[in-house]
């Protein structure tokens, strides 16, 4: 079986700092990947580049065996991306926001009531999303997930701001989602459960 | 004054209040309006200079006097609550802008309908002219932030302070006839309103002015009511209302 | 190649110019606060430049067009920004979907927003400024035909500079210079039909800055957005 | 009564077109804000029914998973 | 019976606006944008217009105080809107120092920033429009004056709507009523000065104007900005 | 002794929806307070309204015994807050945010290389901050609690983007705090050692 995703000895350079050089690994189905390092030790640099948000010094990331930049479409088509910032509009309600960006990303639109449950939102579908608070509004961005038909998952720091059920769940449909051959790069600072059991790591300070 | 009015600043008692005050404003003011546009429109004696479209004095100088006015009221109320922080002048101020941008608005249009005959030009950049389209602006101004905000309450303390900074522009307004070679204007007023006016048309002038400015307190009442809901809307007595409007 | 579409490319336009819609119309000042710039612009100028009816009939059709320039340019740096801020523009740009659609629907909606309805308000306008009776279709031809050209290459430069953190001024810098020969020849066609001369070869010209613009700057734009984002 | 006769007072001495003009847009402008500030009366306090039916569903919602809790 | 203070009013002012002029320069185009904006809007004029010289001559007042206060307007928005977005507004809401110092403070670097150049660069602004040359003295005196007036009650009008999303055009809704006194007697003062006329009465009600804005505005921005954070 | 900090009878309305109703609570030097609650509880309202950032609908918060409105110099004076923003400047250097945040609050600027060696930024003192990452921003902000010369400290969710070894070291000064007289007001959703020995608990869920 081929790979997903494939990183292939990239290196990335920030104010003349090497964050990490000739970084090479893959991405297969069923994969759930940590990547870990201190503040500031590159975890967002390298999944910004893994998504083809930014370019990498040198090395590139592969989908299918594909350089990304060749085959944006088919590996966006494929991808869900959530990063630092959580892509929601205060001017529209939750369920606005969320249908959305499921319609952007080619997701199943339907049964979008059932996400909002899942993510403990119903009763807020039609309050204007600025009118939520800081956890509510990650929940918003998150309910994507459950709706995802990308194989790929990248999330920086899914978990900020989401309170302990939040977190439990969330965790149980990352093992749901590699278990029917999905793949999740992630990062986070927390402790997590998934984390001990089923997760393989990139420490980024190993590295350099 | 603050021992008069304490008894009716718990919101209730206000809106009580307001409803017992509404039907004598509303009642009265629509007669005098009917009586005072009869009177203007068809008994009040033809002027000499201009022809029968003078008439359009009986509408355009009430509301244009009693803009400013409102304006005045709804700065004092804004002072009322910053200075002993009572929450119903709030309602009243913001009861009041709409009034006073409609009252702006009527005077603008029926001043630019009457010049089209008197000056043969609907618009000139004369200084009351001008000056009165930036008394528009000011209370479009308070209308939108009012608007922007979601909480009633800051909203009111925000258009509180333009307001408050917009007073400065009224005597700007009012005086800005002598600081700026004026063209047409003045000479027409003056005319018009000189003591060669006769009680003819006098009477039925005063008339409408009274007639409109109970009309204004009318249209405060029902507005006042509007905000003194929307700003308790958690208050018992409230939800009591909206329950019995939601069961219909 | 590409997967099976579940949204066809009208529905998708159709789709990001709704909610760019909505957005505005929740902001509700967002729909008519254009219009009023554009009134108080055309009221500052009387009262700077003095109120002779001849002076404001000569000047009208620059003022006016001046004014809906910088209307236009004050909007639009709206276009991406809030995208850019709240990170929607990045889920945009990782969408499978052809991003210079949603580029498109984007401008549709902002032209929606601030180029039509200085189309409806000009009439009043040029009233108030006292322009001459016999330039008023030519007013509204080149505002119709002109406004979309400011919408689509004001958005190069919105999309240029969205992720720096001067905005505003910047901006004028890079459009305005664009922004003058939609300037110089709209103004011109009104200064001759006001003399009742023949003013359809500047339409012509007009028109063919907006083919122009309408096929180029989707594309320009979904590039600049490309490289500002990284 | 200044005019002779009813069409005279239509006519307004060939001047109806101003006259009837400036007092029908101020008295529809007048009326409309009338008419706005008294219906919105009946819109408020229905908004304010529905969020209160809001927050009861809410609370009814908050006090279900508390005792589904509570029972795992 | 406040605590001691390690800094001094004097010292709190400079400070803040040191670092607002430290962002500014970090930003480099902060400083030269506005400039260039005005050029930019200046010179639209005569395209707009057409290039006659008397024409040009009697319109050049206006033109100038019309393009100084956009370009005041424009740059406003920074005014506090990037402090608000990144909380550091919060911080100096939270702080024991008096707020309207660290206020006065950043309208004062604002104005540095935006008004001293234009000051600066209107003589040749004035040049490029063939203004009247008696009338230079009256144009740099009005500048010199209604420029801080401009950013004072500016401030009030950002302050106001920091804490909303729709920005741009509602502040210029809130504030040009309030710019239009300033723009009045700036331009009666240069046409009275071209006309070898005096011209002291008007500068006399700018002044007023300016002392009035100076003390009033900075404690009404501070309550603008305790409303508008809630 | 009297108490630093006293909540009275507050009541917190977003929406028609009533947060928390008549809620009082007292802060005493020596306390460490946790304010929990599930996302949208209504914690960060909380301290929004305990910092005086927002005006509660009904009751007040006092400051040794007087409203909080009546002696904002004297509050603030003795107030640290941190919210969900950094109020960090991206084209500011990470030490002049330090210095300029420190003279506004009126703490101790001696020492400032001592506060950034503290949050581990050493390295970075004349990075601009836009060129950090989410963590090290967020440390920029927390450096000010190692000068802080306040008793009362608001932190809103305080350990959001640290990592583990940031998120230890931060506990350990909390510790100090109180231990030196302080008293501190936080939230926070990740699972925390000194949470359980020491802190006081008030559940927002419970109240209502
Ligand atoms: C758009 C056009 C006009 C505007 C904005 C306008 C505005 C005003 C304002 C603001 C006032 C009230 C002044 C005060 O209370 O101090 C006023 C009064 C008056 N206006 Fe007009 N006006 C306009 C056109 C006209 C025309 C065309 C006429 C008649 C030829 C006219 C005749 C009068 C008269 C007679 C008064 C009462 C004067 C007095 O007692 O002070 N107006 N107008
Ligand atoms: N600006 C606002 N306008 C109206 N309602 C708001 C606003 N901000 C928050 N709310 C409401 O207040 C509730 C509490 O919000 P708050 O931010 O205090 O929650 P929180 O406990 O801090 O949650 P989180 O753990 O997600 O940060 C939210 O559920 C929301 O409905
Ligand atoms: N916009 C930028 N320009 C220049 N350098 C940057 C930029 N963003 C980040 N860096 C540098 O890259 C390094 C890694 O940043 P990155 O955001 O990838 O860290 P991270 O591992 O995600 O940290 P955190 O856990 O704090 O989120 C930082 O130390 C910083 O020096
Ligand atoms: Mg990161
Ligand atoms: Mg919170």
């Amino acid at each position: 079986m081929s790979s997903l995703l494939r990183a292939h000895q990239l290196t990335c350079i920030r104010e003349d700092r090497v964050l990490f050089d000739e970084l090479s690994f893959t991405v297969n189905a069923g994969d759930l990947i940590q990547i870990e390092g201190a503040n500031g030790a590159g975890k967002t640099s390298l999944l910004r580049l893994l998504a083809g948000l930014s370019l990498p010094y040198e090395g590139e990331v592969r989908y299918q065996e594909q350089a990304i930049t060749k085959c944006r479409e088919d590996f966006y088509q494929d991808l869900t991306f959530i990063g630092h910032l959580a892509g929601v509009k205060g001017e529209l309600t939750a369920i606005e926001n969320l249908s959305f960006s499921l319609s952007l990303q080619q997701d199943n639109t339907d049964n979008i009531d059932n996400a909002i449950e899942r993510v403990s939102l119903s009763g807020f579908e039609d309050s204007y999303a600025s009118h939520l608070s800081a956890g509510q509004n990650r929940r918003i961005a998150l309910a994507r997930l459950w709706q995802s038909t990308s194989k790929i998952w990248i999330l920086d720091e899914p978990f900020t701001a989401i309170d302990k059920a939040g977190v439990a769940q969330l965790e149980q449909l990352f093992l749901d989602h590699i278990a029917h051959g999905g793949a999740i790069v992630f990062t986070s600072h927390q402790e997590l459960q998934i984390a001990n059991q089923s997760a393989q790591r990139i420490n980024l300070e190993d590295l350099i | 004054m603050w021992k008069w009015l304490h008894p009716y600043a718990k919101p209730e008692r206000s809106y009580q209040l307001a409803s017992t005050l509404l039907p004598w404003f509303a009642i009265s003011s629509i007669v005098l309006l009917v009586i005072g546009a009869v009177w203007g429109l068809a008994f009040a004696p033809a002027e000499l200079y201009q022809k029968e479209y003078y008439r359009i004095i009986y509408i355009h100088v009430p509301s244009a006097t009693l803009s400013m006015s409102v304006y005045m009221a709804m700065a004092t109320a804004v002072l009322i609550s910053m200075v002993w922080q009572l929450k119903l002048a709030d309602a009243a101020a913001a009861a009041m802008a709409p009034i006073g941008a409609t009252l702006t608005a009527t005077a603008l249009i029926t001043g630019a309908i009457w010049g089209a005959p008197s000056w043969g030009t609907s618009w000139v950049w004369d200084a009351r002219l001008t000056s009165y389209l930036i008394l528009l602006f000011l209370y479009l101004g308070v209308i939108a932030l009012h608007n922007a905000f979601e909480d009633k309450a800051l909203a009111s303390r925000a258009a509180g302070i333009l307001t408050l900074v917009g007073v400065v522009n009224i005597p700007i307004i009012k005086y800005s006839v002598e600081w700026w070679n004026t063209l047409h204007q003045t000479a027409t007023i003056s005319k018009l309103s000189a003591p060669s006016m006769s009680s003819e048309m006098l009477w039925p002038l005063l008339t409408n002015i009274l007639a409109f400015a109970l009309m204004i307190g009318a249209l405060t009442l029902i507005r006042f009511k509007n905000e003194v809901l929307a700003r308790n809307a958690m208050r018992p007595w409230v939800r009591e209302l909206a329950a019995k409007v939601g069961d219909k | 190649m590409s997967a099976p579409q579940s949204l066809s490319y009208r529905q998708l336009f159709w789709q990001v110019m709704h909610r760019d819609l909505k957005v505005a119309v929740h902001n509700k000042g967002d729909i008519l606060n254009p219009l009023i710039f554009l009134v108080i612009v055309i009221t500052l100028f009387p009262l700077g430049v003095g109120p002779e009816t001849n002076l404001l009939t000569r000047i009208a059709p620059g003022i006016i067009w001046v004014a809906a320039l910088l209307s236009a340019l004050l909007s639009l740096e709206r276009l991406f920004k809030n995208d850019y801020s709240d990170g929607s523009l990045e889920q945009m740009l990782l969408s499978p979907q052809p991003l210079f659609i949603m580029v498109l629907a984007k401008i549709s909606a902002h032209w929606l927003l601030t180029g039509l309805p200085i189309i409806l308000i000009a009439p009043l306008l040029a009233l108030m400024l006292h322009m001459e009776p016999l330039a008023y279709p030519a007013l509204m031809i080149t505002l119709a035909l002109g406004t979309p050209v400011l919408s689509l290459i004001g958005a190069i430069g919105v999309a240029l500079t969205v992720g720096l953190k001067k905005g505003g001024v910047l901006l004028s810098l890079l459009i305005l210079p664009l922004y003058i020969p939609v300037l110089i020849f709209a103004t011109a066609a009104i200064e001759a039909a006001a003399l009742n001369m023949p003013y359809s070869g500047h339409i012509a010209i007009i028109s063919a800055l907006l083919v122009l613009a309408l096929t180029l700057s989707p594309f320009a734009v979904s590039a600049a957005l490309r490289v500002s984002t990284n | 009564m200044h005019f002779d006769s009813f069409s005279d007072f239509i006519a307004m001495g060939g001047h109806a077109f101003y006259v009837w003009w400036a007092y029908g847009i101020t008295f529809t402008l007048l009326f409309t804000l009338t008419v706005v500030s008294v219906r919105r009366k009946k819109s408020l306090l229905k908004e304010i029914a529905k969020r209160a039916q809001h927050e009861d569903k809410l609370k009814q919602m908050r006090k279900d998973k508390k005792t589904n809790e509570s029972k795992t």
